[in-house]
């Protein structure tokens, strides 16, 4: 119990730390990093919380798949990589309070409120022989099929809506169009014009 | 689990692929076949909602999914006003060379998020449905790629709606903490058996979910997408944005708060009293001060917002019967005034400005009879429509004692007034600025009539669509 | 059949005869065959209107006071709202009022009107229809449905037919009036909430709390007053006659004003009495400030249709003093009298109100100014025209043998059983309506010839000829002998007295 | 004992670091994106926990269409990223102004 | 007799409105030939009526035309109260009107308003004649205004002149102040007795004068009193009376056969028939009596001295006929109501003939109308001349003339009217002032006389050689009025003041009826013009017919002298003590002052521009603000939901 709760607080730290270190970070690539580390963290975590497939999912999904694409992009678009001075807007003290604020709120809610209203916190443990993947598995596809086939529409959505905003024909490229070149026909090519040998007086 | 009654959203999902996989072999100059292909798709899944319609209420997909008479009217609606935005897009697209098969396809799509939205009893097919119907949004406004502007509003839209679906999702999974469940009965039923779930943690819950809920709609503080989006997605787009996912929005709102929630109405009722007034003195105020059509009318749209949210506060069966009214008969308004503005503009030229209306009935005296017939419904001027749909939200905010608000609503709607009067009045007193034809087809032409003596019409004879509303949401 | 239905007729067959016009006649030159059979279309309808609504007053059984011609068809189940037509002794006359000045106006408008002839009609034909339909309307969603969207063709007339400032003056008159009117169905609402329909006579017969009644009599009172209007929210009205083309003033002032009075009358009086009776003493008062007061804004007017227009708000201020003394009025009689006096106002006020504005239009058609200072010895170019002017001016001033006499005598009658002081008050007309107009007319009509415009002014031509006679020959006609007019009004506003005296708070 | 609460707080914090993180930055698109991935991450934490403490299995399969639907948002994110990056040649939030008022 | 009242009152009408709307097509000749037959007709007739009421005996009849309107128990009808006092006015109005007519076909011989003018006549003696013959007080107000309007038509008849319609709006405006009070009484009538029928009126009379009035709180009045002040006041406008007489002099601006007609014969002697009619509740307020006679002695004795510094031929007339209306309303207030109504008729006639040859010397000298530019034009225009002397000697009341029976016996009432103790005072001044007012009328009337028609020849040669006698059409008026003129005093005054002529029409409360005092010691109309070589009356008279002699024919040098020495004198009457300066720049001008303040503070800049536009500049400005909060920023508009959220969180967690 002690080395969970250690564990617990430590990857929470480390998952705070490199939360914090996404904000502020002056280099992109570095944030993309520290999102990663987010990431993994969490993903240990969510072990530590018996999700065992969700947890593999986060880091196969997101380390390996969205985060890669968010380098490429970066990478791709050439931004400047370079430390930015300030990268804060004029709202940043303001904007700080209002979330110190909704820290209280949040906090006193989940050590205050909600234990004022009878809310228990312990996990319930799991009975012997639980598999989470197995238990996920047997509702996916039975008793969610409906969102599973929307979340499939999605996918889909995703990627009509990927290549109509980003696929394109660069203008300056020269490709052949051999049906046309095929199709052609002499008269597509020379006219014949009937003139006078000369001009009439 | 009888799969038939999700008939319609499956019907349209089979008719996207079809029409995905053929604009494939459509070549750009016969683009037009894309587009009778989704109405003709439209058709179908209308007449499949027709031939469907149950006669009671059924939950389907272990309780996922749900048809009743809410939903029937919405999807026929949402159906036939995104047909109705495909029709007076295509003109317009094809003059700005984005006749693309893809604004169709994601139409489609966009229409089957709504049909999921609409149809939803439990907050993550919700969820899911808002996703697919957002992310279709998303893309249509970023559709014509090398517009700065719609390419901001698509950024901004984006950014903005993320932040609200995760606020939505953070209720959600609140919601889900204190109650243990997710589908609405279950929600209502674990809130009206157990003391205890009713507290604070429910409550937190409950207003991230009111966040969600007024961002989809529009509503002050969390309107801030409506102006730069409207006004920076090409009109034809903004034509599908400002008119049927309000539809959406009002199932989201209904279908969370009452069929879920109704345990918590005096909660919600005071947070959507907030957005809703603060939303009708925002909007109505700061249409004044537009001089672009498109983003005078995202204003009026937050106004019109605040009516139906104030509809809604009611928390009685007249309040919500009077929200759809609202809704459904707003929706139908405003795909007529963005049509016309669609209308309006021609090769190279986007009539975005209120001057672009000057003189409109030197030009074509009908069509300036049926955008004043929008205009003033929208004012709320009786005999049309949208007078009787704040009739409807006064009497139902008269209804439960709130005489104050239901003041501030009419004062409001003077305000109101002043910007939908300065449209009629670019048409009719002011000269025109060019002289000249609008490039309407006769398809455009007809229907924009359609619309706007429908707005006249059921005005004169409310009668049927308000006991249609007040049927569908129980009231006896 | 034709009786039955004869009330949605004289609603609709204007509105249809609009909307024909609006379909089929889209000509922007006034001066083709296709404008000129518009007219003819136009005029056609408005006479039919007038001929059929005789109908109404030969059918009218002038001996009670009950719904006449009434017609009663479920129009939304949902919120009991009845298409609920009928007429009574103060609605008949109105109506006539509007048939009668219809046609005229179209007349008027005749060769004047260059651009959009045929909208122009259109928009008056539909506005006729829509105004008989205020005043028919026995149901409160009917009622307001037709008062409200009244505004939006008299919104287009001033608009686009109007003068230099005309936008200005439309989007004021429209939102002022809007304004006025959006309180008022918020009462509706209430009323219906509380009573459970809305019929006009189920509201009568409503119990309600003092409070209520007050409120529901402020919110009555803003729509009432903006149309009637009565000081201090009276400014949209000049800006707007003056700015309207001649067919809109005269409409707006011979009609659409009496719409204020006429709600007074039929719905608060009758369905707030105790709330009338709290404020009919501010009401007398405010009354008299728009005799008074406006009196004198009118004498320094520089423009002849402000000038009548100001005028219009001073005898109107009559109108609502003769409705609201009934209360201060101890003794057996002198309410009705004083309610007669200001039905009678409101009809007289129609004609002779109307034949100002025509006879401005008259000049404007010509000389193209409505500034007093451009003109000035109209009399030697135009006598006709001059003569018409003096006499509709005396009427303005409240002479005797003229309609305009007949309602400030018994309203001032009336005032007197109340109290000296507000007779001696309103009396003032007397000096100041002779002051403000005969000043007027001393400037315009008489004296040399000013300049070379009216120097080269030609005297009216058949058609206002004909218009200007048949109001003069109206005006007189009341003016000698209003005993049918009086009877007609008479078995209803004696039931309406005993009405309000019956407090609905016991 | 590490229960439902530490989870709670830990998303709660995550949510509040990511809501700063949109809310302060003015120079870059990106982080934005980033910066919902997180706040996605921290309504994820919550699922999980409220999953473990409930005893079912329910939050965690919102937890697989949430990371789903993420995964999908981050595509359409980046695709209008990269056009509007095209249009401008930047990715500054505060360019992104050209419609106001 | 029914029939023949409708077609007396109607004839004219029908004359009126033949020649007023079809003047151009029927042309000059038949355009008088109709009014002159319509009013033929009226006058033939009302002397039938008269006969019929003075020596036939015939009964007073009061009959309903038709209902006008009922309401609330109100009846408000047309209808006609004849009897002698009715018979009496329509006489003298129709004949009067008559002479005017035929005296117009020379008047305006050359004017292109010819046809209007008859029309406007004919139209005038219809109205007047409603007014007399009014049973009720809906008909008398009626009859009252329209005189009104057709004075006001007349007035500005040339509507070229800028004085012309100066002076008719004057006329109509001052006469409306008079009205204002006019209805004001009228609507008491109807509190107290809820009818308007003279009948009922003067039966409930006595209930009136019994009840009160609480004009302000505190302080009730009688009812009776207030009723008749008001109605006196109406009165007080139409007749002229000080101060609502600054109307009259102006009116001359009209041609002179008006000025005859309306503003000398009748329409001006209107205020003084309604007092007499009004007898029965006058009668019943000694207060209201009292007001008359102090308003009628101020105007007889002043405005006759403004007679004096008048150059204008017109005017000179119209400021005497002031006074004499004073006169009258003097005799009124004395209760001697057969006195002022005898006075009045008389009046009709010397002052009908006065301003018909004074048109007539206007005509001749072409249009000039100064008498300082006239002289001895009596040898030019004999008739005219003789005429003349006839009206002039009634009009100071030459012993026999018609003027002197009615004015000598009007004095002699007044000097016995001393009958409230209390007001006595007021009597006597009274007194004091028609008594000085004779020696006034004569020296004014003969002064004028003597300017025009002897002394110097003044006038310029060329006039001087167009000089001769006026047409038939213009002398013989003159000459049918001159008889009555000398003669109707000797035979009527009998009858008319001592024999009960009024009978029932008038009412005289006995304790009070100073005519019949007097009747007591009457011995017939030779008797008083014997006894009037020992009054006062007549020696004031001569004095002052041989004051205007010396001054103006023997010394013409003396007046401008006498000017000089009494400068601040003539300067106060040269501006009619300055009553037209309060009317016009006083109260006209501070209407306008008044109008425009309220027009351009009260409605243009606070209700139309603070409250307004105020609000519609507020509401924009407003909007301009609210718009700054779209600021376009991504993080802005994230924020903004942020605090919402927040908002809403702290809301739950600390305020529920």
């Amino acid at each position: 119990m002690l080395i969970q709760s250690i564990l617990f607080y430590l990857f929470s730290a480390v998952l705070i730390g490199a939360a914090l270190g996404v904000v502020l970070a002056r280099n992109m690539v570095h944030s993309v990093m520290f999102l990663v580390l987010t990431f993994f963290q969490s993903a240990a975590l969510w072990l530590m919380a018996e999700a065992e497939f969700l947890a593999i999912v986060l880091v196969l999904v997101y380390v390996g798949a969205v985060m890669v694409l968010f380098l490429f992009v970066i990478m791709m678009l050439e931004v400047n990589v370079e430390a930015v001075k300030r990268h804060l807007n004029r709202y940043a003290p303001l904007a700080v309070f209002i979330a110190v604020l909704m820290a209280v709120e949040l906090i006193q809610l989940i050590w205050v409120k909600a234990a004022e209203s009878g809310m228990s916190f312990a996990f319930t443990p799991m009975p012997e022989g639980y598999d989470n993947t197995k238990a996920l598995g047997a509702v996916l596809y039975t008793e969610h099929v409906y969102a599973f086939e929307i979340a499939a529409v999605i996918l889909l959505l995703a990627i009509v809506a990927a290549i109509t905003l980003t696929m394109r024909k660069r203008p300056g490229l020269k490709v052949q169009d051999i049906s046309k070149q095929v199709a052609v026909r002499a008269k597509d090519r020379i006219r014949i014009v009937k003139m006078d040998s000369e001009p009439k007086a | 689990m009888e799969i038939a009654v999700a008939a319609p959203e499956m019907t349209l999902l089979g008719l996207i692929c079809v029409v995905l996989v053929a604009d494939l072999f459509v070549e750009q100059d016969r683009r037009v076949i894309t587009y009778w292909l989704a109405l003709a798709s439209l058709a179908i899944t209308l007449w499949v909602l027709f031939a469907t319609a149950p006669d009671v209420r059924i939950e389907t997909f272990s309780g996922s999914y749900v048809s009743d008479g809410l939903s029937q009217v919405l999807k026929i609606v949402a159906v036939g006003i995104v047909a109705a935005a495909f029709v007076y897009a295509r003109g317009n697209l094809v003059a700005n060379d984005l006749h693309k098969g893809e604004f169709y396809l994601l139409g489609l799509f966009g229409l089957l998020g709504m049909m999921i939205m609409i149809s939803a009893n439990s907050l993550l097919t919700m969820y899911l449905g808002l996703e697919t119907l957002a992310l279709a949004q998303y893309a249509l406004v970023a559709i014509d790629r090398k517009n700065v502007n719609s390419t901001e509003a698509a950024m901004k839209f984006f950014v903005l709606g993320a932040i609200a679906s995760g606020c939505l999702l953070y209720g959600i999974s609140w919601v889900y903490g204190a109650t243990g469940a997710v589908q609405f009965p279950a929600i209502a039923e674990a809130v009206r058996t157990n003391p205890a779930v009713n507290s604070v943690p429910l409550w937190f819950g409950l207003a991230f979910l009111v966040v969600g809920i007024s961002f989809k709609f529009g509503g002050v503080p969390f309107h801030m997408w409506v102006p730069d989006v409207y006004q920076g997605a090409r009109t034809p787009v903004t034509l599908y944005l400002g008119s049927a996912p309000k539809l959406a929005a009002l199932a989201l709102t209904l279908r969370i708060l009452v069929d879920g929630l109704a345990g918590l109405h005096e909660l919600w009722a005071d947070m959507l009293l907030v957005v809703a007034v603060l939303s009708l003195l925002l909007g109505n105020f700061v249409a004044i001060a537009q001089g672009n059509i498109k983003r005078m009318l995202a204003y009026s749209t937050i106004g019109h917002v605040g009516f139906i949210l104030l509809a809604v506060f009611a928390g009685t069966p007249a309040g919500y019967a009077a929200a759809l009214f609202y809704t459904l008969t707003y929706a139908v308004t405003a795909v007529g005034a963005f049509g016309m503005v669609i209308l309006l503009s021609r090769r190279g030229y986007e009539a975005e400005n209120l001057s672009d209306f000057k003189g409109l009935n030197a030009r074509s005296p009908w069509l300036a009879l049926m955008m004043m017939f929008f205009m003033f419904s929208m004012a709320g001027v009786p005999p049309f429509v949208g007078f009787f749909a704040k009739l409807n939200a006064i009497n139902a905010v008269l209804g439960v004692g709130q005489t104050a608000l239901a003041v501030l609503m009419m004062l409001t709607s003077v305000v109101g007034a002043y910007y939908y009067l300065r449209v009629v009045w670019y048409m009719y007193f002011e000269e025109p600025l060019d002289r000249a034809l609008l490039q309407a087809g006769m398809d455009t032409r007809v229907l924009m009539s359609v619309n706007g003596l429908a707005v006249l019409m059921f005005g004169i004879l409310p009668s049927w669509l308000w006991s249609l509303c007040n049927q569908v949401l129980g009231v006896s | 059949m034709l009786t039955s239905n004869l009330l949605s007729i004289l609603v609709w067959l204007p509105i249809a005869g609009g909307a024909v016009l609006l379909a089929i006649g889209d000509a922007d030159n006034a001066g083709s065959a296709r404008a000129g059979l518009m007219r003819l279309v136009a005029l056609a309808v408005s006479m039919l209107v007038l001929l059929l609504s005789t109908g109404l007053y030969l059918g009218f059984d002038h001996g009670t006071a009950a719904m006449q011609f009434v017609e009663l068809v479920p129009w939304i189940s949902a919120l009991s709202a009845n298409y609920h037509l009928g007429v009574d002794g103060i609605s008949v006359p109105l109506i006539l009022l509007t048939t009668f000045i219809t046609p005229l106006v179209v007349i008027a408008g005749w060769n004047t009107i260059k651009t959009r002839p045929a909208q122009y009609f259109a928009a008056f034909l539909v506005l006729e229809g829509l105004m008989i339909g205020v005043f028919a309307a026995l149901d409160g969603l009917l009622f307001y449905v037709f008062w409200e969207f009244m505004l939006v063709p008299m919104f287009l007339i001033i608009g686009v037919w109007g003068g230099k400032r005309r936008i200005y003056a439309t989007l004021k008159f429209f939102l002022y009036t809007f304004l006025g009117s959006v309180l008022m169905l918020v009462a509706f609402v209430y009323l219906y909430l509380q009573t459970g329909s809305f019929g006009l006579q189920g509201w009568m017969d409503a119990p309600l709390d003092l409070q209520a009644q007050q409120l529901i009599f402020i919110a009555f009172l803003l729509a009432f007053a903006v149309k009637v209007p009565m000081w201090p929210v009276h400014t949209w009205l000049p800006d707007a006659h003056v700015e309207a083309p001649t067919g809109g003033s005269v409409i707006l002032a011979a009609i659409m004003l009496k719409m204020g009075g006429y709600g007074f009358i039929r719905l608060s009086l009758p369905i707030v009495p105790d709330g009338s009776q709290y404020f009919s003493a501010m009401m007398i008062g405010l009354s008299l400030v728009a005799v008074v007061y406006i009196g004198f804004v009118a004498l320094m007017q520089k423009d002849m249709k402000k000038l009548i227009a100001y005028s219009s708000i001073a005898h109107m201020g009559f109108v609502t003093l003769g409705f609201f003394l009934a209360w201060h009025i101890s003794g057996s009689s002198g309410a009705v009298l004083g309610m007669q006096g200001g039905m009678v106002q409101m009809v007289s006020h129609g004609l002779i109100s109307g034949a100002m504005f025509l006879c401005v239009g008259v000049l404007y058609d010509r000389v193209h100014s409505r500034k007093i200072a451009d003109y000035g010895g109209v009399a030697n170019t135009m006598p006709v025209f001059a003569a018409f002017f003096v006499l509709f001016a005396m009427a303005n001033a409240g002479l005797p043998g003229t309609s305009g006499f007949v309602g400030e005598f018994m309203v001032i009658l009336a005032s007197f059983k109340a109290s000296f002081w507000i007779a001696f008050v309103a009396a003032t007309t007397l000096v100041l309506g002779a002051a403000y107009t005969l000043w007027m007319i001393k400037r315009v009509v008489y004296g040399d010839v000013a300049n070379e415009n009216v120097a080269a002014l030609t005297d009216l031509n058949r058609r206002e000829y004909l218009v200007l006679g048949v109001l003069a020959l109206s005006v007189l006609l009341v003016g000698l002998w209003p005993a049918p007019l009086v009877d007609l009004m008479d078995p209803t506003i004696e039931q309406l007295i005993e009405r309000i005296g019956l407090s609905k708070l016991g | 004992m590490i229960g439902l609460q530490h989870y709670l707080t830990l998303s709660a914090i995550l949510f509040i670091i990511s809501i700063a993180g949109i809310v302060i930055n003015r120079r870059n698109l990106i982080l934005l994106l980033m910066c919902i991935e997180l706040m996605l991450l921290a309504v994820n934490f919550n699922f999980i926990a409220f999953s473990r403490h409930l005893g079912d299995t329910l939050g965690q399969v919102f937890v697989f269409f949430v990371l789903t639907v993420a995964a999908a948002e981050a595509a359409i994110g980046l695709a209008i990223l990269v056009v509007l990056f095209r249009n401008r040649r930047s990715i500054n939030v505060q360019e992104l102004n050209a419609m106001k008022g | 007799m029914y029939g023949y009242y409708l077609i007396i009152v109607l004839a004219p009408l029908a004359a009126a409105i033949v020649a007023g709307l079809f003047g151009k097509q029927i042309g000059r000749i038949l355009s008088h030939t109709v009014t002159i037959a319509g009013v033929g007709i009226s006058t033939a007739l009302s002397f039938l009526v008269l006969y019929n009421m003075a020596w036939g005996g015939a009964p007073a009849e009061n009959i309903s035309v038709y209902t006008w309107a009922v309401t609330d128990g109100l009846r408000m009808e047309i209808g006609f109260l004849v009897d002698r006092l009715t018979a009496l006015m329509m006489a003298v109005v129709t004949f009067v009107s008559l002479m005017v007519h035929v005296y117009t076909i020379g008047y305006m011989h050359d004017d292109p308003g010819y046809q209007r003018f008859f029309s406007s006549i004919s139209l005038f003696t219809f109205a007047m004649l409603m007014l007399v013959m009014a049973n009720n007080f809906l008909q008398l107000f009626f009859g009252w205004e329209a005189v009104g309007l057709v004075s006001y038509l007349l007035i500005g008849f040339w509507f070229k002149r800028e004085s012309a319609i100066f002076a008719n709006l004057k006329a109509f405006l001052v006469n409306r102040v008079g009205d204002f009070g006019f209805i004001l009484g009228i609507a008491g009538i109807v509190l107290f007795t809820n009818s308007l029928d003279y009948a009922e009126v003067f039966g409930q009379a006595e209930s009136i004068a019994t009840q009160t009035i609480s004009v302000w709180p505190g302080s009730e009045w009688n009812a009776m009193t207030v009723i008749c002040i008001l109605l006196f006041i109406g009165a007080m406008g139409k007749s002229a009376q000080a101060p609502l007489h600054v109307w009259l002099p102006d009116s001359m601006e009209g041609p002179t056969p008006i000025s005859a007609l309306i503003h000398a014969a009748t329409m001006v002697t209107a205020g003084i028939f309604m007092v007499a009619r009004m007898s029965p509740l006058y009668e019943l307020s000694v207060p209201a009596l009292g007001t008359v006679i102090v308003i009628g002695a101020i105007t007889a004795f002043f405005m006759g001295l403004l007679g004096i510094v008048q150059n204008d031929i017109k005017r000179v007339v119209a400021y005497s006929t002031l006074s004499q209306l004073g006169y009258m309303t003097v005799a009124l207030g004395a209760s001697a109501y057969s006195a002022a109504i005898f006075h009045l008729m008389t009046h009709a006639f010397f002052k009908a003939l006065l301003f018909l040859a004074a048109g007539s010397v206007i005509i001749a000298m072409h249009h000039e109308q100064d008498i300082r530019r006239m002289g001895g034009i009596r040898k030019y225009m004999p008739i005219t001349y003789w005429t003349s002397l006839v009206g002039s000697l009634a009009l100071i009341g030459f012993p026999g003339s018609a003027g002197f029976f009615s004015k000598d016996l009007l004095i002699e009432a007044v000097k016995d009217s001393h009958w409230a103790e209390t007001d006595a005072l007021v009597y006597w001044i009274a007194y004091l002032s028609v008594l000085l007012g004779v020696f006034v009328t004569a020296f004014y009337s003969f002064r004028m006389f003597f300017l025009v028609f002897h002394g110097k020849e003044r006038m310029d040669a060329d006039t001087k050689s167009h000089l001769h006698e006026s047409p038939w059409v213009v002398t013989l008026p003159l000459v049918l009025l001159a008889i009555p003129s000398a003669v109707i005093g000797w035979i009527a005054v009998g009858p008319v003041l001592f024999g009960n002529y009024f009978g029932e029409a008038i009412v005289v409360d006995e304790s009070r009826d100073v005519l019949a005092h007097l009747g007591e010691s009457w011995h017939g109309s030779l008797g008083l013009v014997t006894h009037a070589l020992v009054t006062p009356v007549f020696w004031l008279a001569f004095t002052g017919v041989a004051g205007a002699w010396y001054l103006y024919l023997q010394r013409p040098d003396l007046p401008e002298l006498l000017r000089k020495r009494f400068g601040w004198l003539y300067t106060l009457l040269d501006r009619k003590y300055y009553f037209d300066d309060l009317w016009i720049r006083g109260f006209a001008g501070g209407g306008r002052r008044l109008g425009a303040f309220l027009s351009e503070k009260g409605d243009q800049a606070f209700i139309d521009g603070v409250l307004v536009n105020g609000t519609a500049n507020s509401v924009s400005r407003l909007a301009g603000v609210m718009r700054q909060l779209q600021t376009g920023y991504l993080y802005t508009y994230a924020f903004a939901m942020i605090i919402g959220l927040t908002v809403f969180l702290g809301w739950l967690i600390w305020l529920k």
